[in-house]
C-alpha cells in the first residue's frame, strides 16, 4: 500500500527547545484518522505543519503526489487546498454565518458559490442561521459553521485540532456523530486530533498513537484500542492497571501468567515468554462480592478505596497487585461493598491483553 | 478674493514683518498696484528666495540681507535700492507708573520694569540696534537680567500686551500700528544712540516682469510713499 | 476670518490624508508583519517627524525639495516646476510631517487582528492579499477611521512645516495656521482669536465626534 | 553647535518626562476606565495639544500665564513670579504640549491588560492602588517607557510653545530647537545643521533603541 | 437549619436581555456544593455576583451574617474574603510562582507569608515550582497555582468557575480528587461549577441543578442523581431515556407501571398516579440476547443502531418506545448483536425512578 502521507520534519524555535515530528500514513487509512497522545506530544505541531502555518527547519512533507516541504520546496497556505479547523473555529467576526462559509468560494462563479452555500449549510443544519453574526452563536453553531466552512472548499485534505473541546457532553456527541456521517459521505480523507479516547473510538476509522513527535503505534481503531503494543501506549490509552506478571504459558493467542500468587488466563501474541505486563481496563472487570464457584478467572482481593464517578463507581482493590474495577453505580449498589471488604475481581481472558515488560 | 491664476499675474512681494502697517496702507492708496504681499522673518524669506521661492521685490528690515543675496547671485547689485530708515522706539505699558516719555531710557531702570523685551539681536536689524542703544547709554550691564528676546519686534511688543514683559524696545512704526498706539507710552530713542537702520530692498533676479517690479519700487520712492512711510514712524532713506 | 485660508487647509488636510491612507496601509502592515532585524530603525524613522520641530523639517524639507538639491534638480528637470511653494509642495511636506500619525493607529490595530483569523484565511486559500483586504481591513476599521480623522486634524494645525516650504503666498500655500500667526505678528488679537477659535473647534469636535464612535468597552473597574 | 541650549533642552526634556509620568499616569488609566458619558471629549481634549499648531498653543499659554490672566496674577500673587521666559513656564508649556505623547502610549497599554488579572486581583483582596501598582503598572511596562521616550523626544524637538513662552534667553529658555531657528535666520547654515545633526541623530537613536527592546511579536505572514 | 447563602439578584445588562439568579444554601450543604446545569443557566453569572465582580441591577447577596449586596449595600470584591478562580486561572504572568501565591497575603508579616506561601505550595505539590513563570506551566500546574493563590488567603467562601475544565481527562481525576481533600481538611465552604456529571458525583456533598436562573433541585448528589423530581431536570442530570407511561399502582416506594404494551416494575414516590415519566439510565440497562427465563424486569425490542463510545458501546433499542444501553464494549462483544436483531432490555426496578408527567 502506497503512503499517502509521509511527514518527517523539525522545528526549532526562536524560543523553546528544538522538536520533531513523524508521521507516515497510507491509504487505506484514511477516510478518518484520529491522532491520539497526551499533551505536549506534537499532535498541534503535525497539524500545523500540515497546513502550512508553521515552517518546519528540516525535512520533508509529502502528501498523495505533492511535495509540500522539503529542503528545496515550500507550498504556502493557500497552495495546499487544506481544510483546517482549531480549537474554537476562528469565524471572521466582520462576516455573517452565509459570508464565512462562502469565504474559500471565491474562485467560482457568483452563482456557483451561492448554490454551494446553500448546500452545505443545508447539509450542516445551519440554514436558518445564514444571517446571523458569529458573535450571537452558541459554541456548537460555531463549530458546525467552522466546519461547514472548511468542508465548502473539498479541500483534498481536513485537518482538525480538538474541533470539540469547547463544547458541552451532548452536544459533542451530536457534532461528532453528524462529522463522522459527512466525512464518510463526501470520502475526505481526515485527520483529526483528540485527546478523549471515547471520542476516538467514536468516530475513526485508523488511531495513531502519538507520543514525544513519534507514532508509537498506529492501525484500526478497534484493534489499537485492544491491542496496545507496549506499556507507554497502553497508558496512553487509558489502561487503567497493568499487571507485571510472567508468562507461563502461551498458545494460540491465549496463555497464562502468575500475576501476584494466582494464575491469570489472558490473551497474549503468540511467542511472548518470560516478564511481561498484563493490560487490565476498569470497565472490564467484574466485582463479586464472594468468588463465584464456577472457577471463573479473576483474581481475589480487598477493597481499598472507592470513588463515585457519576454513573460509575471506581473500586480500587489489592490483588497482591493494584486493580481498579469500574462498575454502573446501581450494581456497585446491590454489591454492598465497603472499603476493607474481601472481593472477586472477575477477568475476562479475552480482556487482559498481554504486552512484553521490557 | 483671488483666483491662483489670477495670483499669478501680480507681483510678489516679500517683505519684512515690521512692514505690515505701512504697507497695508500703501497697497490701500495705489488700488492700481497689482500685488500679493508675504510677511515673514527676513531670515526666513532669504533662506526661502534661495530656493527659489517665487517673488518678484524682496523688502528686507536689514539692508544687509540684500547684500547676502547679491551674493548668492540671486539679484544683481543695482538692483538694491533703501526706501526707508527705522526708528528704535522705547514702548510700554500706559498702566505701568513709570513716566516714560519724561524718563526717556533711564525709565528701564525703574524697578516696576522687570522685563524688557526686544528683538532677537541676531538676526533682527531692531535688535541689534536695541543692543547699541542700550550700551550708547551705558545702561547695557545694568538692563541685561531684565532682557528677554522675541522672535521679531512683533513678538516682543506681545510680551509687552500680553503684560508677559512691562516694556520693549521695538520699532517706532509697531508703536504706530492699530490698535497699539492708544495702549502705551513711547519714547523715541535717539538715532544718535544706535547705528541708522537702512531699511533696503532688492529686485529678484527671477522677477517675471522686472517692469512691474521696478515701477513699484517706483511708487516705494515716490514722495506720496514718503508721506505714508513717514506717518508710520518711518524717515526717507539715506540716499 | 480668513476663509481662503481655511479652504485651503481643509483642501490640504483631505489631499494629505487620501494620500496618506493609501501610502501608510501597506506601510502600517509591513511594519507590523516585518521580521526584518532592522524593523526598530524603520519604526524610529517613522516616528521621527513626529518628534521634530517643524521649522526644523520645514527648512531641510525645502533645502531638500529646492531647485538645487539632486531631489528638487530632478523634479524640475522631469515636471518643469519646483515643488516648494506650490501647492504640491505642501502636500508632499504634510505626508511627510503626518505619517507618524498615520502610521501608528493603523499599526495598533493591526497588531489586534486575531493571528488565527489570518491562519483560517490562509487555509481557505486566499491569498496575501486577499486576506488583507477582506480580513485586516475590515477588522482595523476603528484604527484606520482614527488614522485618517488624526491625519486630517494634524494637518489642518501644520504650521511650521507649511510656513517654511509654503512660503505664506495667499490663496496658494497660506494655511490657516498660517493666517492665525500672521494675525497674531499684525498684533490683530481678535482676528487670530476667531480664527484659532475655528481651528480648534473644528478639530475637537472632529476627535470628539470620532472618540465618541469608537468607544470600546472601558476596562471594568469594581463600583464602589 | 550651541551645547548650552543642548543641555538646557535636555534638563527640560528630563523634567518634563519626570512631571509626565507622575501626571499621566493616573490620567491615562482614569480614561482607560471611566464610564464617564463624556469620555470622548476628555479623550478629544488630551489629543488636541499634539494636533494644534505650537505657535498657537504657545500664543494662548503666554496669554494663560501672562500677569493680565487671573491664572497669572494668581501666581503672581502667590510667588512672587510670574512663569512666562522662565523655565519653569517652559516646562508648564512642555507638559501641556507633550501630554498626549504621554497619555496615548499609556492608555493603549493599559487597554492591553486582561480583566481577568485585575479581577484575580480583587478577589485576593489587593486593593485598588495596589492592582494598579503591582498588576497594572508592570504588565505595561513596555508602553509606559515608550511613553516617557516618546515625551522625552518629543519636548526636545519642541518649538512653538518654546519660542512663544521662552524668550529665547541663552542658558534660561534657549532650547536646541530655537538655536537652529535663530541659526537660520542668521543665516548660518553650517551651524544650524550641525545642532539639527545633533538633535536628529539623539532622538534617532533613543527611539530605535527603544523601539529595539520593545520588540513584540511580529504578526505572522505566510513565508515563501 | 438556617440559610448561610441567600441569593437572588437580577441583573440588567446594557447589551443583552435581563437575566436573573436565585439561590439559597444552608450551612449543612457545604463543605463543597456543585452548581450543575446546562450553558447558559447562569452559573458563571451566579459566582461572579457572589465574587462581586459583575453588579447586579436589583435583590440582595447575603452571605453568613454579611450583607453584600441590597438596594443599600454593595461590598467590593476585596472586602468579601471570597477565593474565586475562573477557567484559566489568570496566573500574573510577571510574578513567579511563589510571588502569585503570596500576592494575597501582604495583610502578612513578611515571615509569616514565607511561611504560609512554604505550607501551601508543599500541600498543592508545587515546591519544586516555586520560582518558575506561569507561561513554563502545563495546564495543570497553573490550574493547581491558581487553586494555591486563593486558597492561601484562607477565604471565607471558595468560588470555582470550571476550574477542570482546560484539562484532559487523567489531569483532571487527579486535581479533582486532590481539591476534595484540600477543602475537606480546611473545611472550606466550597460553591463549584461544572456541567460534566461525573465531576458533579465524584466531588460534590451537595449539588444544585440550576436551570434558567432558578434551582431546578438541589440536595445530597447521589439523591438528586437518583431521584430528579421534574423531566427537566432528569434531562439535565444526564438520563437517557424518559419513558412515557401510565401508573398502575404504586405503594411504599415501588410501583408498576403500563409502558408500551408491557407492564414494568419501578421505584416511585408515594402517592404518585396517571401518567408518568419512567427514567432509565442507560448504564442500569442490561442487554440479553434472549429473554431470560427468571422472570426478570425489562421489555423485548429490537436493536436499531449501535455506537461505539471508547469502551463503552452504546445501543439504541425500539421497545415500543426508544430505550438506550451503555454496556462495556466487551460485554456487548460477547452477545454478538447487531442492527435489526430482537434483544432482551433487563432493568433494575430500583434503577427505574418515575416521575409525574406534567
Ligand atoms: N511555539 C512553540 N515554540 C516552542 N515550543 C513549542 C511551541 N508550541 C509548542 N511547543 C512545544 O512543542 C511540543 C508539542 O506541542 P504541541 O502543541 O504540538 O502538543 P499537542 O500534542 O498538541 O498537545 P495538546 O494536547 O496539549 O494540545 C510541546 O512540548 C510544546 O511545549
Ligand atoms: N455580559 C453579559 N451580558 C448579557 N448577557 C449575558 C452576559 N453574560 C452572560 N449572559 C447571558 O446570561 C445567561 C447566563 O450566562 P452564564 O455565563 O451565567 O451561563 P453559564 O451557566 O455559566 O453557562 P456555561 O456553562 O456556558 O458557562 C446566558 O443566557 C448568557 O447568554
Ligand atoms: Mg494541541
Ligand atoms: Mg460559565
Amino acid at each position: 500500500m502506497a503512503d499517502d502521507l509521509i511527514v518527517r520534519v523539525e522545528l526549532r524555535p526562536a524560543h523553546g527547545p528544538p522538536r520533531s515530528v513523524e508521521l507516515s500514513l497510507a491509504t487505506g487509512d484514511f477516510p478518518l484518522v484520529v491522532l491520539f497522545g497526551p499533551s505536549g506530544a506534537g499532535k498541534s505541531t503535525l497539524l500545523r505543519c500540515l497546513a502550512g502555518l508553521d515552517r518546519p527547519s528540516a525535512g520533508a512533507i509529502h502528501w498523495r503526489s505533492c511535495t509540500w516541504f522539503d529542503a528545496a520546496t515550500w507550498v504556502p497556505p493557500q497552495f495546499r487546498d487544506v481544510g483546517f479547523v482549531a480549537q474554537h473555529g476562528a469565524l471572521f467576526p466582520h462576516l455573517d454565518v452565509a459570508a464565512n462559509v462562502a469565504f474559500g468560494l471565491d474562485a467560482l462563479r457568483s452563482a456557483e458559490r451561492a448554490a454551494r452555500v446553500t448546500e452545505v449549510l443545508d447539509r450542516f443544519d445551519l440554514g436558518a442561521l445564514r444571517h446571523r453574526a458569529p458573535a450571537t452563536l452558541s459554541g456548537g453553531e460555531r463549530q458546525r459553521v467552522a466546519l461547514a466552512r472548511s468542508l465548502a472548499r473539498r479541500p483534498s485534505l481536513l485537518l482538525l485540532d480538538e474541533p470539540f473541546s469547547a463544547l458541552d457532553h451532548p452536544a459533542r456527541a451530536a457534532l461528532r456523530a453528524d462529522l463522522r456521517r459527512w466525512v464518510r459521505e463526501l470520502g475526505l480523507p481526515t485527520l483529526l486530533v483528540t485527546h478523549d479516547p471515547a471520542e476516538a473510538m467514536a468516530i475513526g476509522d485508523t488511531l495513531a498513537v502519538l507520543d514525544a513527535g513519534r507514532v508509537r503505534q498506529a492501525g484500526p481503531v478497534g484493534e489499537v484500542f485492544e491491542h496496545p503494543r507496549d506499556a507507554a501506549t497502553a497508558r496512553i490509552l487509558g489502561v487503567d492497571t497493568l499487571v507485571a506478571a510472567t508468562m507461563l504459558h502461551a498458545i494460540d493467542g491465549r496463555g497464562v501468567v502468575r500475576a501476584g500468587e494466582r494464575d491469570l488466563a489472558v490473551s497474549a501474541p503468540d511467542g511472548l515468554t518470560g516478564r511481561v505486563l498484563v493490560c487490565v481496563r476498569a470497565e472490564d472487570v467484574v466485582l463479586f462480592a464472594r468468588a463465584p464457584d464456577d472457577g471463573r478467572n479473576g483474581a481475589p482481593g480487598r477493597v481499598v478505596r472507592i470513588d463515585d464517578e457519576g454513573a460509575f463507581t471506581v473500586v480500587a482493590l489489592d490483588c497482591g497487585y493494584p486493580l481498579r474495577a469500574r462498575l454502573p453505580r446501581r450494581v456497585f449498589g446491590h454489591l454492598g461493598l465497603r472499603v476493607g471488604d474481601e472481593a472477586f475481581a472477575a477477568i475476562d481472558a479475552r480482556a487482559a491483553w498481554t504486552i512484553a515488560d521490557r | 478674493a483671488l483666483r491662483p491664476a489670477e495670483a499669478r499675474d501680480r507681483l510678489a512681494v516679500a517683505a519684512a514683518a515690521d512692514l505690515r502697517f505701512v504697507l497695508a496702507d500703501l497697497l490701500a492708496a495705489h488700488p492700481n498696484l497689482r500685488v500679493d504681499v508675504s510677511f515673514g522673518a527676513s531670515g526666513s524669506l532669504v533662506a526661502q528666495i534661495t530656493q527659489g521661492a517665487p517673488f518678484d521685490v524682496f523688502l528686507s528690515a536689514d539692508e544687509s540681507l540684500t547684500r547676502d543675496l547679491v551674493a548668492r547671485g540671486l539679484a544683481d547689485d543695482r538692483a538694491r535700492f533703501r526706501y526707508a530708515r527705522g526708528h528704535l522706539a522705547l514702548w510700554a505699558s500706559r498702566a505701568l507708573a513709570v513716566d516714560v516719555p519724561a524718563l526717556g531710557m533711564r525709565a528701564l531702570l525703574h524697578p516696576a520694569i522687570r522685563r524688557v523685551a526686544i528683538a532677537n539681536p541676531r538676526h533682527a536689524p531692531y535688535g541689534r540696534a536695541a543692543l547699541s542703544a542700550l550700551s550708547a547709554a551705558h545702561l547695557d550691564a545694568a538692563l541685561a537680567p531684565k532682557l528677554i528676546f522675541g522672535e521679531n519686534v512683533a513678538q516682543a511688543m506681545q510680551m509687552v500686551q500680553s503684560g508677559a514683559a512691562d516694556a520693549a524696545l521695538v520699532s517706532l512704526s509697531l508703536t504706530f500700528a492699530p490698535g497699539v498706539a492708544s495702549t502705551g507710552q513711547r519714547f523715541v530713542v535717539p538715532g544718535a544712540l544706535h547705528p541708522p537702520i537702512e531699511q533696503g530692498g532688492i529686485i529678484l533676479r527671477r522677477a517675471r516682469d522686472p517692469v512691474a517690479a521696478a515701477a513699484f519700487v517706483d511708487v516705494l520712492r515716490s514722495p506720496a510713499a514718503r508721506a505714508i512711510f513717514a506717518r508710520h514712524g518711518f524717515d526717507p532713506p539715506a540716499p | 476670518m480668513d476663509w481662503i485660508a481655511l479652504a485651503l487647509s481643509l483642501r490640504l488636510a483631505a489631499v494629505t490624508t487620501v494620500i496618506l491612507l493609501a501610502l501608510a496601509l501597506p506601510l502600517a502592515w509591513w511594519l507590523t508583519t516585518t521580521r526584518w532585524r532592522w524593523r526598530h530603525v524603520a519604526d524610529a524613522l517613522v516616528a521621527l517627524p513626529m518628534l521634530l520641530p517643524p521649522t526644523v523639517l520645514g527648512y531641510y524639507l525645502l533645502l531638500a525639495l529646492g531647485p538645487r538639491s539632486p531631489v528638487g534638480a530632478l523634479l524640475l528637470r522631469l515636471t518643469g516646476t519646483s515643488l516648494p511653494f506650490t501647492f504640491p509642495g505642501l502636500v508632499v511636506g504634510s505626508v511627510l510631517y503626518s505619517l507618524p500619525f498615520a502610521v501608528q493607529p493603523m499599526r495598533a490595530s493591526f497588531a489586534r487582528v486575531d493571528q488565527e483569523l489570518l491562519e483560517a484565511a490562509w487555509c481557505l486559500g486566499a491569498s496575501r492579499l486577499r486576506t488583507f483586504s477582506r480580513v485586516v481591513l475590515p477588522l482595523s476599521r476603528t484604527g484606520i477611521v482614527a488614522a485618517a480623522v488624526l491625519t486630517f486634524v494634524h494637518t489642518l494645525g501644520e504650521f511650521g512645516v507649511v510656513l517654511m516650504l509654503g512660503g505664506n503666498l495667499p490663496g496658494r500655500t497660506r494655511t490657516v495656521s498660517v493666517a492665525i500667526y500672521d494675525q497674531v505678528q499684525s498684533l490683530d488679537y481678535a482676528a487670530a482669536n476667531r480664527t484659532a477659535g475655528v481651528l480648534v473647534g473644528l478639530s475637537f469636535a472632529l476627535l470628539a465626534l470620532t472618540y465618541r464612535t469608537q468607544r470600546e468597552g472601558a476596562t471594568r473597574w469594581p463600583t464602589t
